[in-house]
């Protein structure tokens, strides 16, 4: 199982928080992103997130094992 | 002690500031942002903050560690409120205690700065006529490759 | 509201803090100067701070102007504890409020340093086995003509 | 009547904070600054302290006037 967390602008555009997808085991992160793309063609701001695997940020070649979470991460604003 | 900290309250500057407390400091510099009412002529209502937190205060650990790196007898605590804020509501404090006061001033604003660049915190803009998610980095620079260049995350 | 003041008491930061607040400002800095216990090598043990109190607050008060007149949108208050003070203690909190983060850091760091200039503040160090009264511009400058020169005062 | 404030280790070598003086009415500092020296021999340091007439620093040739308060700053070190 992989758990995808969408956060911000993506949040609302998908209208959940956390998605989970068995069939994303052994895929990179570019691959996850294009399925989003798919399932959600308003979905183009995903191009501008960064993105983190179990809380660290990642390149998105970094293909994924069982169990990762995969943050999409659109441009931050605290402070 | 937890020196890294999303929180839902309002923030205690004096608790904060506690956290970097130091015999052998003689100098401790905070940084606190509040909601500001104008921005480029339009009027802030309020502002909602969210934050992937667990990933977020490591984030803040790592910016403290960054500065420690640098100024080894620094002390560092951040706490980032998430929420609703209004109008003067404190978003965010940073205290950078050290031994020497030019130092706390640099590490304090190399916090914020940090900040804005690598924490999962995003801020939602009311205005009166509208809504948007706001994107600091993008005032400053985009990262075309969909994720920050090495040296800003390390 | 007492923007500038010399007190005897223990200085309550968000007293400070509170004195700045505006619907306009998006940042806060503070800059709280403490006790260092080791200097130099040399054990401090406490510090008595003397003022000659009305000319102090005067001059406070016109760091402040200074600062406004370089960033007309900066609240500014200043607050500086005499008597004797141990490791730790907290002898000035300086906040300065401005809309952008950058200025208030640029304030606040002008403030201290202003104050090391022209406010007739005197701190006594305590050792284990001395004392001395510390005359801080004598690590940057001497005023040989008895004064500091005209842009140090105006 | 001319009224002398002295400060942190000036203060200590007069042994008073205040030292009042009609005499001194017309004259310069500089000339209150010898005087003082005349009086206290050990009071060295007063070269190097500024000096404030009605808690505004001042040249070292301004007379001063009936009521003046004449300040001797030592080196200052707040902060």
């Amino acid at each position: 199982m992989i758990e995808i967390l969408l956060f911000a602008e993506l949040e609302e555009i998908v209208g959940e928080r956390k998605l989970t997808d068995p069939q994303l085991v052994g895929k990179t992160i570019n691959e996850v992103r294009e399925k989003l793309k798919q399932d959600y063609p308003n979905i183009k701001q995903i191009d501008r997130a960064m993105v983190a695997v179990n809380e660290e940020y990642a390149e998105d070649d970094q293909q994924l094992n069982e169990g990762d979470v995969v943050a999409f991460i659109p441009p931050v604003s605290g402070g | 002690m937890q020196r890294y900290r999303i929180i839902e309250d309002p923030i205690d500057i004096g608790e904060v500031v506690t956290k970097v407390e130091d015999r052998n400091a003689g100098a401790i510099n905070t940084f606190i942002g509040t909601v500001r009412e104008m921005t480029k002529g339009k009027k802030t209502v309020f502002l909602k903050y969210d934050a992937y937190v667990p990933m977020a205060e490591k984030k803040l650990e790592q910016i403290g560690d960054e500065i420690v790196e640098q100024y080894p007898e620094a002390k560092v605590a951040i706490t980032h409120r998430i929420g609703r804020l209004d109008i003067q509501d404190i978003a965010v404090v940073i205290a950078v205690s050290t031994p020497h006061r030019a130092d706390s001033f640099a590490a304090s604003r190399y916090a914020i700065e940090r900040i804005k660049e690598i924490v999962p915190i995003w801020k939602k803009e009311h205005w009166e006529d509208g809504e948007e998610w706001i994107g600091d980095q993008l005032e400053k620079k985009s990262y075309s490759k969909g994720h920050p260049e090495e040296e800003d995350l390390t």
